[in-house]
């Protein structure tokens, strides 16, 4: 308990921080309002805007106010919607949230047989195999990928929707897109993690016990993996969120990803902040839950 | 651990069921609506689905300054009058008729018996509300190009006038284009704006569903439109599909009936695939290089500026890299627009040893290096046609480096006037007047970035502005595009073209002013 | 004592040098590895001489070849031409300078501050550590594509810049390791030992702390080259990434992926290049865990 | 023999407070009020078995360790008093061997490096003379010079050990503090490793303190031994006095406890202690002992007993000390 | 003699690693009978608990038995299916290790662990292995096992871990029970309680040991035969009391007077000089060769055989079999 304080307690300097990063960057990314304004716009009106826009205080000023606001949730309206840009972040989470589970599930689904069946055939041809199927799924491009994918299984193949958001078919591809490089990685931490549990001397107590090896290796060494897969998973969280703004383009996925590209692209910087803002603090609070469930899938750290 | 295992299995698939679900909530009847393959079933067969490459802004007829903005927006809003895209001729649309008073009045009548989506009758309120709240607005995009009128004075429900501040030879033009729909003054008095934004009706051919930003905006047929009914179409669907061989590929699996900006690597593909076409326009949109009459560079030089456009092969990047698909032209002005110089379209100039002579006449025989500004995928191959051009002026010893940029950084290049010798520039006009094509030229407007000056073209440049002669007028702006060309002020690559696939089980032909209308659109 | 496997304390006779050979011979994956990376590591020093072509010369009458082996395509240009007409061999030979050159630049920058940060935040602790720990879970909560898009978007995509990005975003995940193993080592009795000696702790740090963590370093750094290379294509597809004339495998993969339905070599061998670059990093990578880690080899 | 180290009511505590609601402030007394002293020239042995505190003692001693409470008088000056440059210098006269040959050894740097450290920062030393005094080093320790430039991987523990020995002795210190330094060895590589420190301490008349966790080891090197229970010092007596004479129960135990190498002294009548260690954070009221005493009386229960000197140099922290004999030695067995 | 319970007749079990081939264990032969306790005695490398673990078919890659028997009740469990082995492991012979903190697998309860041979070898339902189980704890000398049984081994001091080992390694009531180290790991007072502890279980449950250690004094108190190993191979093999009273390898005596006697006074030690070799660097001829006070020519030339010198005490050693020879 008071190590789940302590660690919520932490998180509030890292939102500070991260929201003086961000705010640092958009105020030396300049002035929107050329963007904002026709290109054939007189200086008057692009005087008026950044006025009425606050762009012309100083930095201190800026982010005296931005922190205000901040706290109150509010990150200003977005330039290119006009909309509040927390509300528009905040609309697309669903769809990204959809993405990044049905990836992770992807990748568990791969990863967890693929890593346990190296690790307990060590330099078998199967682990060769299975380990280069790993490096191959993190050496391929996201978006290369994709684009593979849909012209295989919808042009080609005509299997599966090519793109958008709406039935479970139309989430296959992206989440396989996503996950495989995500499984890659996941993949090649479980076998090593299980290789270092196999050596470990309670399972020769088990062997030793004449247990079966299945029982051997699913009961006592994969349970005991389980504590860095889960840590795994939720460091992926950053990894796959960042996944997202790729796929999500490739696969016309309404969520984060795009909205954010596209406030990059046209310097909608209410949208960037919410944006990362809403990134950060979710990858956070999934460290905090694995930080969590390693109490709980680890007795020992329990009785420290 | 087998048990906790499996429950963690279970609550992440929850957590997905749930995150689905909830969200397939709030796109209420979107599941129905959802295309899936348009070929199949009844429904599906009376919706049509155009992939475009970026989301709608806004709703804000008013406050966007982006054409596949309006490309949507032309479907639920109407203007006072139209622009007839066979003849270029201005026709009425909302208003019955219309009458140039003096200089600077305009009188319209209204059709009557027209209707917003809520039933409400239009009347001249809702003209003077909507032409009011740009001309008046300076914090809306488009206030720049209506500002221009000061008044709308309402005669009765169906007649009124609008005043302008000057002559304004191009008023008609003006109010056919973005920010001209008209709104709902009384539904938005009532419910205020942002009501209007999340629920917003207008007097076209079909009403608002929803907007699912990033992915579709859904629109249903509008049974009472004052042009009748759309025949084929009850359901209107715009999906947004950035990345383009995903928007073809949807074309080609038949997930949409239209997909817009298909890239030339793909025009074969859909051309050749059973089931689609691909549909091509020229567009209002010129690809040019501004080059920088500033003193001390070498482009202040008429004959360098000459030479570089004589070394640039036109033919050969419309061939090669568009597919033939596009214009070579002299000048910006293209056909269909007021003020167009035929003379001076579809052909260009090309003589690499001409220009070699020029460079040397001007003081360059070995050349001279020079920055090339370009953006990178704002505009059709433009990455691939800057490189190409600096290849064909290497041929006479010019060295250009290229500098691609991210196209907020190269607006931001441009404002803050730091743009070097040249760049790449593709412009559109949806006034469709040379009026606000030549403002390019004028020394003014583009001081301290360009450079260019030209005192007799001022002359006439500023003569025309206010000229109501329409001949007259005309005769003006070619004169003016003579200059512009005897001066190579800027050089002028190609008219663009649009490039649209199309499913064979409808009819469509793109249009120049890049608008989407769906009542052109047909089934076959 | 325990009865440890008797295979410790084996490799005393050998040199340095003899023991690296043959710990790598004896890996295929490394041998396959290091070959691999050799060979681009030549391939991006000497590609004004090997390559056939000035990679960013275009030939509007030559576009479209496919490679040899296919109908139209000749020796001329062995992998075939792009939309410009430009060879795609004489592309990604060039293409692996840049890629090179990002990948290890950035990661010798980001490892530069990470080792710095994690061996002083991780020797001296208290206030210095946890501000950095802080500042590094901040790093760590923002994607670091996501960053590095923001970052890019509002400097401006560039070689330079990218690098300087690519660096700033990933000190952090050196910061950590580096600082992790500084606790680790620095309870370990040799350190213990340096301070009953009065050794200064800068002596500590550089000549204890150092020389133990950089091997964890050469590691990660091995492996985030790779990731780098990826991250460098990922930008790129977002039109961020390294722009033209420079010439890099993520550009050329990015900017074929229009035409993989159409002239699938312009997208597909810059795309092998990747593949087989980060294959052979990533098995280098792990042989050097392998070996590097003290545990393996005594 | 004149004193050379004097701790006086050293302690020593971490905070290992757990829990968010009632939040009790929670105490290990790793060292708990212990004094002693030591004189030149003389070797006092630490025993005790896991978690009472010997290390923690001989950390606090070299200053690795910051102690909660007490001094530490080391040739006339509290090292606790010292500023931090002039407690750097001070460290020369203190060294200390430690328990894992393995861990206490840089992998990363040669034997030359290791030996001459100590060296280099406190002397000044041209290449040659270093290496001179390095390869004297090497003899004194017997390690072959032809060692000079390999790495520890490439020794045994018992020649790592010896690497670590010269290291300690390089800067000819006053005092030594021996962690355990056999215990991470093989059977027959112990006694080598004991026979050298102790020829060593006769040779240039060191001086040590010696912790281990077990008698036998300190039996062979100390003068006096100190026995420590949960923190504190038991028992402190000559090595005679204490097989021979002890007086403290746990010390009984403790030498009762050890397995004789003889089959036919197999005695199954051995008095052996129940039960485990408790635990430091939450130790018995009274005599800490009480709960493993077989002589425990009400009055152990209540009060702890003092540490006082109950006869001639022989103290011992209990209420009901040992009748004589009751040691493993008989006192005729002497010499 | 028919009450062998444990044949292991020339065992040999060699690592190929890349370094070349390590012969762990190179011609082992040994008996245990019915109720006996052998233990091996030898240092680090001497192969005696690859020895054991080769009893158990519980050598790994790139170990491997690659000659011998090991007959245990009249089968030879080199040879035994996978299947069968897995029955009589933790069922006929048990095994308790060194380290009782790794040996637990610290993700489960101590019951959990306990049950699993339990449930599977005597195919018990999971309510009688718990009630099984905390028997088994309350045996082995843990108060309140019913609550010990639901805890995980980190709540559990280390005399209590090793109490637990013993526990699952006797709930099948083994025939034979291989100990490796298992007091080494702890206290001196806790070693003595757990050596105490087995002495007792095994009397009550008629099991034999087999006890790999280092210590001498563990030797002198448990054992009834001593094989004493180094290089991998037996250098002496005598009932315990001959042993003691009269070593004959220079290895064993070395040992011995190396071994720090707390018993009586003596100042020196007399230690073995020189280190165990690493595995490739044995000496051609007799393994202790290089370190051996009394080596002769033949010694590094060739290597000695186990020769039995009187009826129950064998010597791999020139210098005896020398004698031998000469009596006969």
């Amino acid at each position: 308990m008071n190590y789940f304080i302590k660690r919520v307690l932490e998180i509030i300097p890292v939102l500070f921080i991260i929201s003086f990063i961000v705010f640092v960057l958009v105020f030396v990314a300049g002035d929107p309002v050329a963007l904002l304004l026709p290109e054939d716009a007189p200086e008057e009106a692009v005087e008026t805007l950044r006025t009425s826009l606050g762009l012309d205080d100083p930095f201190y000023v800026q982010y005296g106010r931005y922190v205000v606001n901040m706290l109150q949730g509010d990150f200003g309206d977005s330039f290119r919607y006009g909309q509040d840009a927390m509300s528009l972040v905040l609309e697309r989470l669903p769809a990204t949230l959809e993405l990044a589970i049905a990836s992770i599930l992807v990748a568990i689904m791969i990863a967890i047989p693929l890593g346990i069946w190296s690790s307990t055939k060590k330099n078998s041809s199967i682990d060769l195999v299975a380990t280069g199927a790993a490096v191959l799924g993190k050496a391929m491009p996201n978006f290369w990928l994709g684009i593979m994918l849909i012209l295989l299984f919808s042009v080609t193949l005509d299997m599966l929707p090519v793109s958008g958001r709406g039935s479970f078919s139309h989430l296959i591809l992206p989440a396989i897109t996503l996950g495989t490089g995500i499984a890659a990685e996941m993949t090649r931490l479980i076998r090593s993690s299980m290789l270092e549990t196999l050596s470990q001397d309670y399972i020769r107590t088990a062997k030793s016990k004449g247990l079966r090896t299945g029982i051997v290796v699913y009961k006592h060494a994969f349970r005991n993996t389980l504590v860095p897969v889960v840590t795994i998973i939720a460091l992926q969280t950053s990894t796959l969120i960042g996944g997202t703004l790729i796929t999500e383009t490739v696969f016309a996925w309404p969520g984060i990803g795009q909205l954010l590209i596209q406030a990059v692209n046209t310097r909608d910087m209410a949208i960037v902040q919410a944006c990362v803002m809403v990134i950060a603090f979710f990858v956070i609070v999934m460290n905090l839950i694995a930080d969590l469930l390693y109490q709980v899938l680890d007795p020992r750290i329990r009785y420290k | 651990m087998g048990k906790k295992l499996w429950l963690f299995g279970l609550l992440m698939l929850a957590l997905l069921i749930f995150v689905a679900c909830s969200d397939k909530d709030s796109e209420g009847d979107a599941e129905d609506t959802n295309p899936g393959k348009a070929e199949t079933g009844d429904e599906n067969d009376r919706t049509l689905t155009i992939a475009i490459g970026a989301d709608m802004v806004t709703f804000d007829v008013h406050d966007h300054i982006n054409t596949s903005t309006e490309a949507i927006h032309v479907n639920m809003f109407n203007y006072l009058v139209k622009r007839d895209n066979e003849t270029g001729e201005i026709v009425p649309d909302l208003a019955e008729s219309f009458e140039n008073i003096d200089d600077y009045t305009w009188e319209f009548k209204l059709k009557e018996g027209v209707t917003f989506h809520n039933g409400d009758e239009l009347t001249s309120a809702d003209v003077k509300y909507s032409l009011e709240r740009v001309a008046y607005g300076e914090e809306l995009r488009d206030y720049t190009n209506y500002n221009q009128i000061k008044e709308v004075e309402i005669i009765d429900d169906y007649t009124f006038r609008i005043i302008t501040h000057e002559p304004e030879p191009v008023l008609l033009n003006r109010i056919s284009r973005i920010a001209s729909g008209i709104l709902p003054s009384k539904y938005i008095e009532e419910n205020g704006f942002d009501h209007f934004l999340e629920n917003p009706i207008g007097t076209g051919p079909f009403q608002f569903v929803e907007w699912v930003r990033d992915d579709r905006i859904v629109f249903e047929v509008y049974d009472d439109y004052f042009g009748g009914k759309n025949p084929d179409w009850d359901k209107l669907v715009f999906r947004i599909i950035p990345e383009n061989s995903t928007r073809v590929s949807e074309l080609l699996t038949g997930g949409v009936d239209i997909a817009v900006n298909v890239p030339p690597a793909d025009w074969e593909r859909v051309e050749n695939h059973e089931g689609t076409y691909l549909a091509q326009e020229t567009s209002n949109r010129t690809l040019m290089i501004f080059l920088r009459s500033t003193e001390g560079y070498p482009t202040s030089d008429q004959r360098v500026r000459e030479a570089l456009d004589l070394a640039i092969d036109n033919g050969a990047i419309v061939e090669s890299l568009l597919g033939g698909a596009g214009v070579p032209t002299i000048t910006r002005v293209a056909p269909g627009n007021f003020g167009f110089a035929e003379h001076l379209y579809d052909t260009y100039n090309y003589d690499p040893e001409r220009a070699k002579e020029l460079l040397e006449e001007a003081g360059y025989p070995d050349g001279f290096e020079m920055t090339f500004h370009s953006p990178r995928g704002r505009y059709l191959q433009d990455a691939e046609i800057a490189e190409m051009v600096a290849g064909m002026w290497a041929q006479i010893g010019v060295t250009a480096n290229i500098e691609f940029m991210e196209w907020s950084n190269f607006v931001e290049l441009r404002n803050a006037k730091e743009n070097k010798d040249a760049y790449l520039l593709g412009l559109g006009n949806s006034m469709f007047d040379a009026a606000n094509a030549l403002d390019y030229y004028s020394a003014t407007r583009f001081e301290g970035e360009t450079d260019y000056r030209n005192d007799e073209l001022e002359e006439l440049l500023a003569a025309a502005m206010s000229n109501m002669d329409p001949k007259e007028r005309s005769e003006q702006y070619v004169r003016a595009q003579e200059i512009i060309a005897e001066d190579v002020a800027h050089i002028v690559l190609h008219q663009e073209s649009i490039n649209i696939g199309v499913s064979e089980r409808i009819n469509y032909t793109p249009t120049m002013d890049e608008m989407i209308y769906v009542e052109t659109i047909t089934k076959k | 004592m325990p009865d440890s496997l008797p295979m410790q304390n084996n490799l005393v006779k050998n040199s340095k040098w003899k023991r690296w050979l043959k710990l790598l011979l004896r890996s295929k994956t490394g041998t396959v590895g290091l070959l691999i990376v050799l060979t681009i590591v030549f391939v991006a020093i000497f590609a004004p001489w090997l390559a056939p072509y000035e990679h960013s010369v275009i030939d509007p009458l030559n576009t479209h070849k496919p490679p040899f082996w296919m109908e139209g395509g000749d020796m001329a240009n062995v992998l075939g031409t792009d939309n410009l007409g430009r060879d795609i061999l004489s592309r990604i030979i060039y293409g692996s300078q840049v890629s090179l050159l990002v990948g290890i630049s950035s990661v010798v920058l980001a490892g530069v501050i990470g080792v710095l940060v994690g061996l002083f935040a991780g020797y001296f602790g208290g206030f210095l550590d946890a501000f950095f720990m802080r500042l590094a879970d901040s790093f760590l909560a923002i994607p670091n594509i996501l960053l590095a898009l923001v970052m890019l978007g509002v400097f401006g995509p560039g070689l330079m810049t990218l690098i300087l990005v690519l660096g700033v975003t990933n000190w952090v995940q050196y910061a950590r390791i580096i600082r992790g193993e500084v606790l680790s080592i620095k309870e370990r009795d040799f350190v213990r030992a340096a301070k009953t000696i009065g050794v200064k702790n800068r002596n500590i740090i550089f000549s204890h702390l150092y020389p133990n963590v950089i091997s964890s370093f050469i590691v990660v750094a091995t492996l985030s080259v790779a990731s780098t290379i990826i991250l460098e294509s990922s930008l790129s597809f977002l039109g961020l990434g390294i722009q033209p004339p420079q010439v890099s495998w993520g550009t050329i993969l990015s900017d074929g992926r229009d035409y993989l339905a159409t002239s699938w070599w312009l997208a597909t061998f810059p795309g092998l290049a990747i593949t087989i670059a980060v294959l052979g990093i990533i098995f280098l990578g792990d042989w050097l865990r392998d070996v590097m880690d003290p545990r393996s080899v005594k | 023999m004149s004193q050379l180290l004097e701790v006086k009511g050293l302690k020593k505590s971490f905070d290992v407070t757990r829990g968010l609601i009632k939040r009790k402030k929670q105490y290990l007394h790793a060292v708990n009020d212990v004094s002693f002293s030591v004189q030149k020239g003389e070797v006092l042995g630490i025993v005790g078995e896991s978690g009472c505190g010997k290390s923690t003692l001989g950390n606090l001693i070299i200053q690795l360790l910051e102690p909660t409470e007490g001094e530490i008088i080391f040739d006339g000056v509290d090292l606790r008093k010292l500023p931090p440059e002039q407690l750097r210098k001070k460290r020369e006269d203190i060294q200390m061997v430690f328990q894992d040959p393995f861990s206490s050894l840089n992998p990363r740097k040669r034997v030359f490096d290791i030996i001459a450290e100590p060296l280099k920062t406190h002397g000044s030393y041209n290449k040659v003379e270093l290496e001179h005094e390095v390869l004297q080093l090497m003899d004194v320790v017997g390690l072959n010079r032809s060692y000079l430039n390999r790495y520890p991987h490439e020794f045994s523990g018992g020649q790592r050990q010896r690497i670590g020995i010269a290291r300690a002795i390089a800067l000819k210190p006053k005092l030594i503090i021996c962690d355990e330094p056999v215990s991470a060895l093989d059977v027959s590589i112990q006694s080598q490793i004991l026979n050298l420190l102790k020829k060593l301490q006769k040779e240039l008349q060191l001086t040590y303190i010696f912790i281990a966790h077990g008698l036998p080891a300190v039996k062979h090197v100390s003068d006096r031994i100190a026995v420590m229970y949960l923190g504190k010092i038991v028992e402190l007596t000559t090595k005679e006095n204490l097989f021979t004479n002890p007086m403290h129960p746990y010390t009984e135990g403790l030498l009762s406890a050890i397995p004789i190498p003889d089959p036919t002294a197999r005695k199954d009548e051995r008095r052996l202690l129940e039960g485990d260690i408790p635990n430091p954070v939450n130790p018995p009221t009274g005599c800490a002992f009480h709960t493993r005493c077989p002589y425990k009386t009400e009055l152990c229960e209540r009060v702890e007993p003092e540490f006082t000197e109950k006869r001639d140099g022989h103290f011992t922290a209990c209420h009901h000390p040992l009748k004589e004999g009751k040691g493993i030695i008989s006192q005729h067995e002497k010499y | 003699m028919n009450d062998i319970l444990l044949e292991v007749k020339q065992l040999k079990t060699y690592f190929f690693t890349e370094d070349g081939i390590v012969p762990a264990v190179d011609d082992v032969s040994f008996n245990i009978h019915k109720g006996e306790t052998v233990a091996i005695v030898g240092e680090s490398g001497s192969g005696k608990s690859v020895t054991s673990l080769s009893i158990m078919r519980l050598i790994e890659e790139p170990g491997k038995i690659v000659g011998g028997e090991i007959n245990f009740e009249g089968i030879n469990l080199n040879k035994v299916p996978r299947m069968k082995m897995r029955e009589i492991r933790g069922n006929r012979i048990a095994m308790v290790f060194q380290e009782p903190l790794t040996s637990l697998n610290p993700v489960f309860t101590v019951g959990n662990q306990l049950a699993e041979s339990i449930k599977l070898h005597q195919k018990k339902s999971k309510k009688e292995a718990r009630e099984i189980g905390i028997e088994m704890l309350r045996k082995v000398g843990i108060a309140r096992p019913d609550k010990v049984y639901d805890q995980y081994p980190h709540a559990l001091s280390g005399g209590m871990r090793q109490r637990v080992m013993i526990a699952m390694a006797l709930s099948c009531s083994p025939k034979l029970l291989i100990a490796d180290e298992p007091t080494t790991a702890l206290d001196v007072t806790i070693q003595a309680q757990i050596l105490r502890l087995m002495r007792d279980l095994i009397k009550e449950l008629d099991t034999s040991i087999l006890l790999i250690t280092h210590d001498l004094g563990v030797v002198a108190e448990m054992a009834d035969t001593v094989v004493v190993m180094y290089g991998g191979q037996v250098v002496e093999k005598a009932d315990v009391f001959t042993l003691f009273k009269e070593p004959k390898h220079p290895y064993t005596k070395g040992l011995m007077d190396s071994s720090p006697k707390i018993h009586e006074w003596n100042e020196e030690l007399v230690s073995i000089p020189g280190t165990v070799p690493s595995p490739f660097e044995f000496p051609i001829g007799c393994k202790f060769a290089d370190r051996c006070p009394h080596v002769m020519n033949k010694c590094k030339e060739e290597i000695p055989s186990l020769i039995e010198i009187r009826k129950g005490q064998e010597v791999r050693c020139w210098l005896h079999s020398e004698k031998v020879v000469d009596l006969e």
